[in-house]
């Protein structure tokens, strides 16, 4: 699809808003509707758009599936570390108001990072299938069929 | 010290020992451990008892009365000489399992409560079948099969019975239980027992397991598993009317069985079934004498039944062979296991001055005294038989016949086969010498005199007279041809038709499953096509589709729970 | 309370039916997949409308008010996870059935089970 | 830190899975699986002690009170199926080192380490929640993982297998959804315990008859309850060895868990028993099952599906028991629960060794085993043997119970099917062993050798717990009795 003008011209103006979009929902997750899940949708969407009219291989360039899988893991990493930092200061897991001088402010920031890590987990995630579906050879059409 | 530690303890640690141990170490730890459990066993004194806890109920593996005492002593002494035998077997299986199985051989007869003697009841079931599977044949694996199927039979029906009797009486002490109330479970423990005690119709795991043992397994066999059987009627079902009966079937039946078998081991199987008749008689008869008189039954049949597995079991060992059609001639090349065999045949036949003499006297004299006469008459007859086809064909095909085979490369028993057959020999004639010596150990104190001149009288009549038959049907042709053949027993039924419905039922559940999984899905599917013809009209439901097929249970159980918590609101 | 009152729960009805049937009698493992999306968006669905509140706002709460004029907002959390369950679960699913298509050349029940189970 | 520990217990698995795979390097993903899974399973045991002394341990998540915020709740039984799931997945750990060396591809072995992580964390979670949905969420975690885990089978067929699990286990967890959905539609709450105090009074309704059909039938399709359990053959004979022996020992034992809780805590024996006539039906399915299922296991010739097919029929066996609604028979259900992992454990651990070796698990293959692996066959003996109810091992504690547990409740019939099945236990078993000690090894076999101590010292771990717990039943009737006791308290 690479010498399609139309859609890569599309594209190239679509995806850094669709990005942005992202971050923007992202951020926005602790006081309104939006939050890590929608964000990271969005921001793999914006990838995969990418993908597709660039090629699988552009986009692994752009973003390495080593990287994918490494920042699925982060995500991960991230709620469940804001949890047991909240343990070790001494709330209940996930107990954000542990985190900062007010429980308001806590929870503020607590919601934060752990949209950030669903965030980040749920837009690896999805590329991460999007390359393990389009990274796959092309199967020789129609094996079982007749 | 000694004191402390349960009566099968040395027997187990040595199975464990000959586990681990390089081959003769073990065959050394196997005459070792009876040794020094023999010793503690005489140390013991009655009323000594070992509690655990276990399952939140208080267990009593070890206690020690006289008639544990007197299976005690028999049962080392029947390891001791069963190890002795076993001296030149190299196989690693056949020593663990033989002194795991006389361990809990003596497990069963010490045991204080009836979950102990069942834990020792299965694992003896467990450790003997090795005996039997481990002659390596293609007919020992399936006799062993059927042998721990029925064991396991006889264990679950003792165990189910077990549990009733302590749900209901709450109690699980090794005592007298009778039928007489008509209790389930005293019925349950009965059958249990019975089937290990090789009752009439049960018995065919015996003629069917033992020919089929090793030569050196059937020794160890014949000695335990009827023995506890019989250990546990006397404890718990003395005087039981309906074992007086029993036991005569017991006594005669096999007579007819043994006397056209070739097999010289399957005879000697069903000359065992008809002394534990004996034994049953006198449990079932119940007065002091006839239980003394089963009991001590129990023991020379230990001896002499083992010396006579013994002497056949080293013609196995020498020939390869126990057909009664393939043999003969033996006495000139194997003197001295002839010479065994002739104690043996003459202790089982009761001679006197042999062991069974007392013993048998006991229990036909308390059948009289008690008025069992048809019992005394049938225990007649089966004394006769006895003579007849262990007494006289076993020595007489194995050893005095004319040879049929080639005898040429037969040469004489090994040494330790000799030596644990003439010691067996020598015991089967000091106590029937001496009868005092095993009277000393008897439960109830007795004053019976064997050596009187009725029974000594009669018993030997009846011994000419049968010899007498035995010699005519020779000579006039009409005993029974010694062919090499299969005889029918009821174990025919279940192992041929028995067998076949087995597979049928096995496979046909599946089938049947199958059936109903696609005869559900049928039905759906035709009243779905009709809604929606959305598939092709061949085939679809001719399919079996597993996926699709638990999706329409799920649908079955769902509607099927709904309607039942419908109906109830 | 009339039939058409349930709209939402026949909705429901229908939409699990045709989910469940689809998994039932299609020989496709690929149909089967989207059988059991079916099935579990009608779930979805049954959530969703049992938190819905006649005339209420969508729970966006900025100062102190009455709860009932709101929708109830625990359904709508739960189906969002429910949605991340069932995405993963149709993810973890074509991801196996390219891997049969490439082991067997077929993503058919019955060619499979003829290929490899019956013998 | 003390008061932690329930969440501790599945967070340190849940942030074990994403450190596997940045670690990458099979060996040392390992060794960090190794030591999560160690660490688990002292962790859990702690908190069973704790739960024992001081009773159940109730945790609110971000501080949230229930019925507000998720709660996670551990009691007794709660705290011994942690014990259960994580002792196993401590067992497996130095297993699976040379086992999934040979059976994974080594670009993945991190992966594997990781969603197997994954399954432990819902297999944990879903044990030490005190929330309905929280408990589907994990549930799904672990299916999905084992629908992973399963699929990984060196076999195709695994692929297959682990597609028609994933198919089954879907439609079951959907059902599970639907009877939560039910159940929240008539109490507006989804905190188990919470449940429990207002459901009594909307019993009578249908919503409650519908909810809890659903929540039975989607269980009893994660349990593997005849006959919904055609999934499970597949998925346990084709899955690589370590999956196999885990799966069998926990992920049947927790949706056993959660039916058990959603019997008895959440509706309540009362309920459960009284008003809704589980009491008619499940036992004797459960043991149909269990006999049918023996009678299939007797046919099989592949030694992993034998164990499967006789892995449904224990199950049965605890459904039945835990069915019958009295103490007894929870003890004997949660005593079978505990005491049926580890010998299935045991055994699929020492087919997992022959797999290792001769690369099949065929019967004609394992001829003569018995001899060139000596304590692999062992150890199958022996575990077999527990798998019987011989005594002085495990089984026949499992057995003693059960039987008496019916016997109490006068059910002559169940009786009857039970000790038929245990007869046929006994056929299949002694066909394993008749194969691998009384057959000659086929002609020309390649020469075998032991299976590497690696793999051999967790088997027999496992084959010396049954006989440990087959002599002393503290550890696993005394609690259970306590699970019971805990259960049918309602709330203590």
């Amino acid at each position: 699809m690479t010498d399609h003008v139309v859609l890569r011209v599309i594209g190239k103006l679509l995806i850094p808003f669709i990005l942005a979009y992202g971050l923007y929902v992202q951020a926005h997750g602790d006081f309104g509707p939006g939050g890590g899940f929608q964000a990271g949708v969005i921001v793999a969407a914006g990838l995969i758009l990418y993908g597709l009219i660039h090629g699988v291989a552009a986009t692994q360039r752009v973003v390495p599936p080593r990287l994918v899988e490494a920042l699925a893991a982060v995500g991960v990493l991230i709620y469940a570390g804001v949890g047991v930092v909240t343990l070790v200061l001494g709330g209940n897991f996930l107990g954000y108001g542990a985190l900062d001088h007010s429980p308001s402010h806590g929870q503020h920031t607590g919601v934060f990072l752990v949209e950030l890590g669903v965030g980040v987990a749920v837009a690896s995630v999805m590329l991460a299938i999007f390359y393990a579906f389009a990274s796959r050879k092309p199967i020789a059409s129609g094996g079982g069929r007749r | 010290m000694l004191v402390e530690w349960p009566p099968f303890g040395f027997l187990l640690a040595g199975a464990v020992l000959a586990l681990v141990l390089p081959g003769r170490a073990a065959a050394i730890v196997s005459i070792v451990a009876p040794v020094l459990g023999f010793v503690h066993v005489a140390v013991l004194t009655e009323g000594t008892e070992w509690t655990i806890r276990l399952l939140g109920l208080e267990l009593v593996p070890g206690r020690v009365d006289r008639l544990s005492l007197l299976f005690g002593y028999l049962f080392h002494l029947a390891a001791f000489l069963g190890a002795v035998y076993s001296w030149h077997v190299r196989d690693r299986v056949q020593q663990v399992a033989a002194l795991g199985y006389a361990a809990s051989a003596v497990g069963v007869v010490f045991a204080g409560d009836m979950l102990s003697l069942f834990v020792a009841w299965e694992l003896m079931a467990v450790t003997s079948v090795f005996l039997i599977w481990a002659r390596r044949t293609r007919a020992s694996i399936g006799a062993g099969l059927r042998y721990v199927l029925l064991q396991g039979l006889s264990g679950l029906v003792l165990l189910a019975g077990v549990l009733m009797r302590n749900a209901e009486t709450g109690t699980l002490a090794v005592g007298p239980i009778g039928i007489e109330d008509g209790e389930v479970f005293a019925w349950l423990i009965l059958a249990g027992v019975g089937i290990k005690a090789a009752f009439p119709g049960a018995h065919v795991w015996l003629t069917d397991g033992y020919p089929n043992a090793t030569p050196t397994g059937a020794v160890w066999l014949s000695a335990f598993t009827t023995k506890v059987a019989v250990y546990v009627l006397a404890r718990c079902y003395p005087g039981t009317e309906l074992l007086v009966v029993v036991g005569a079937v017991m006594a005669a039946f096999p007579i007819f069985y043994a006397v056209i078998e070739n097999d010289l081991r399957r005879v000697l199987g069903y000359s065992m079934i008809n002394q534990i008749g004996f034994m049953v008689v006198g449990v079932g008869i119940g007065t002091e004498l006839a239980v003394n008189g089963a009991v001590a039954h129990a023991f020379n049949d230990v001896l002499f039944k083992g010396l006579l597995f013994m002497s056949m079991g080293a013609v196995l060992h020498v020939t390869g062979r126990t057909g009664g059609a393939s043999l003969g001639g033996l006495a000139r090349k194997m003197p001295f296991t002839a010479a065994c065999c002739v104690v043996g045949a003459a202790s089982i036949s009761a001679f006197p001055l042999f062991s069974g003499f007392v013993s048998k006297s006991m229990v036909m004299a308390a059948a009289l005294e008690e008025h069992h006469e048809v019992v005394w008459l049938v225990l007649l007859f089966a004394s006769a038989g006895v003579f007849h086809h262990a007494g006289i064909k076993i020595p007489y095909f194995a050893f005095f016949a004319p040879a049929r085979v080639s005898t040429d490369h037969v040469r004489e028993a090994p040494w330790n086969m000799r030596w644990a057959m003439g010691l067996a020999a020598f015991l089967c004639i000091t106590f029937g010498v001496r009868p005092g010596y095993l009277y000393a150990l008897l439960p109830f104190p007795t004053a019976f005199t064997a050596y009187d001149a009725t029974h000594v009288l009669a018993q030997t009549q009846l011994l000419c007279f049968s010899a007498l038959a035995f010699a005519w049907l020779r000579w006039t042709g009409l005993y029974p041809a010694e062919v090499p053949s299969t005889n029918l027993d009821v174990d025919w039924l279940w192992r041929v038709p028995g067998l076949r419905g087995w597979r049928l039922a096995g496979t046909s559940v599946e089938r049947v499953a199958g059936k109903i999984r696609g005869g559900s899905r049928n039905a759906l599917g035709a009243i779905l096509r009709g809604l929606t013809r959305s598939h092709g009209p061949h085939g679809v439901l001719a399919r079996t589709w597993p996926t699709a097929s638990v999706m329409v249970w799920v649908a079955v159980l769902l509607s099927g729970y709904l309607l039942l918590y419908f109906a109830r609101i | 309370m009339s039939i058409l009152a349930h709209y939402n729960d026949w909705a429901v009805i229908v939409l699990m039916m045709a989910g469940l049937y689809i998994v039932i009698s299609t020989r496709s493992f690929l149909k089967k997949v989207v059988g059991l999306n079916l099935f579990q968006t009608s779930v979805i669905i049954f959530y969703i409308s049992m938190a819905n509140v006649t005339g209420a706002a969508a729970p966006i709460v900025t100062e102190p008010v009455d709860a009932a004029d709101y929708a109830n907002p625990l359904p709508h959390v739960l189906m969002l996870t429910a949605i991340v369950v069932g995405v993963a679960t149709t993810a973890v699913g074509l991801g196996i059935l390219v891997r049969i298509h490439e082991a067997y050349g077929t993503v058919e029940e019955d060619e499979i089970v003829r290929h490899d189970f019956d013998s | 830190m003390d008061h932690h520990l329930p969440v501790l217990v599945v967070v340190t698995a849940l942030v074990g899975a994403p450190l596997c795979i940045l670690v990458r390097q099979p060996r040392v993903v390992w060794g960090l699986f190794t030591a999560i899974t160690w660490s688990i399973a002292a962790m859990a045991v702690t908190l069973l002690l704790q739960v024992l002394s001081e009773g159940p341990v109730r945790y609110a998540l971000g501080g949230w009170p229930p019925p507000l915020g998720i709660e996670l709740r551990v009691d007794v039984l709660g705290g011994f199926v942690l014990t259960i799931v994580s002792g196993m997945a401590a067992v497996v750990a130095p297993y699976s080192l040379r086992s999934v060396e040979q059976e994974v591809d080594a670009a993945r072995v991190h992966q594997f380490y990781a969603v197997l992580l994954l399954a432990l964390t819902g297999l944990l979670g879903l044990t030490a929640t005190g929330d309905i949905f929280n408990a589907f969420v994990f549930l799904e975690i672990s299916s999905l993982a084992t629908y992973v885990l399963v699929s990984l089978g060196r076999d195709r067929r695994a692929l297959v297998s682990a597609f028609r699990y994933l198919v089954m286990g879907t439609v079951g967890g959907t059902f599970f959804l639907i009877g939560i959905g039910f159940l929240y539609v008539q109490t507006g709450t989804l905190n188990m315990l919470d449940l429990a105090a207002i459901l009594p009074q909307w019993i009578d309704t249908r919503t409650s008859a519908v909810a809890f059909a659903f929540l039975t039938v989607g269980l009893s399709l994660k349990l593997a309850l005849f006959p919904l359990h055609l999934w499970l053959p597949g998925a346990y004979s084709y899955a690589p060895s370590v999956v196999s022996a885990f799966l069998a020992a926990t992920a049947t034992k927790v949706a056993a868990y959660l039916m058990l809780r959603v019997f008895f805590t959440v509706f309540g024996q009362a309920v459960a028993f009284g008003e809704l006539p589980v009491a008619a039906t499940l036992p004797a399915v459960g043991l149909f099952g269990a006999l049918a299922m023996s009678l299939v296991a007797v046919f099989q010739t592949n030694l992993k599906r034998l164990l499967a097919y006789s892995s449904i029929a224990q199950i049965g066996y605890i459904v039945t028991a835990a069915s019958l609604g009295t103490q007894a028979g929870l003890t004997a259900g949660i005593g079978h629960l505990f005491n049926h992992a580890m010998m299935k454990g045991a055994l699929f651990l020492a087919v997992g060794c022959i797999a290792y070796r001769i690369g099949s698990v065929r019967l004609e293959e394992i001829r003569g085993l018995g001899r060139r692996m000596p304590w692999t066959a062992a150890a199958i003996f022996v575990g077999g043997a527990s798998l019987v109810g011989m005594p002085l091992t495990a089984g026949f504690i499992s057995k003693w119970h059960l039987v008496s547990a019916i016997l109490a409740e006068g059910q002559w019939g169940l009786v009857a099917l039970i000790l038929t099945s245990s007869l046929l236990a006994v056929a299949y078993v002694w066909r394993i062993v008749g194969f691998l000690y009384l057959r000659d090894a086929p002609s020309g076999a390649a020469p075998v050798r032991e299976a590497p101590l690696s793999m051999l010292a967790p088997t027999w771990a496992l084959v010396l717990a049954n006989v440990w717990f087959g002599l002393d039943t503290r550890g696993s009737l005394g609690v259970a009795t306590q699970a019971a006791l805990g259960l049918l308290g309602g709330q203590p």
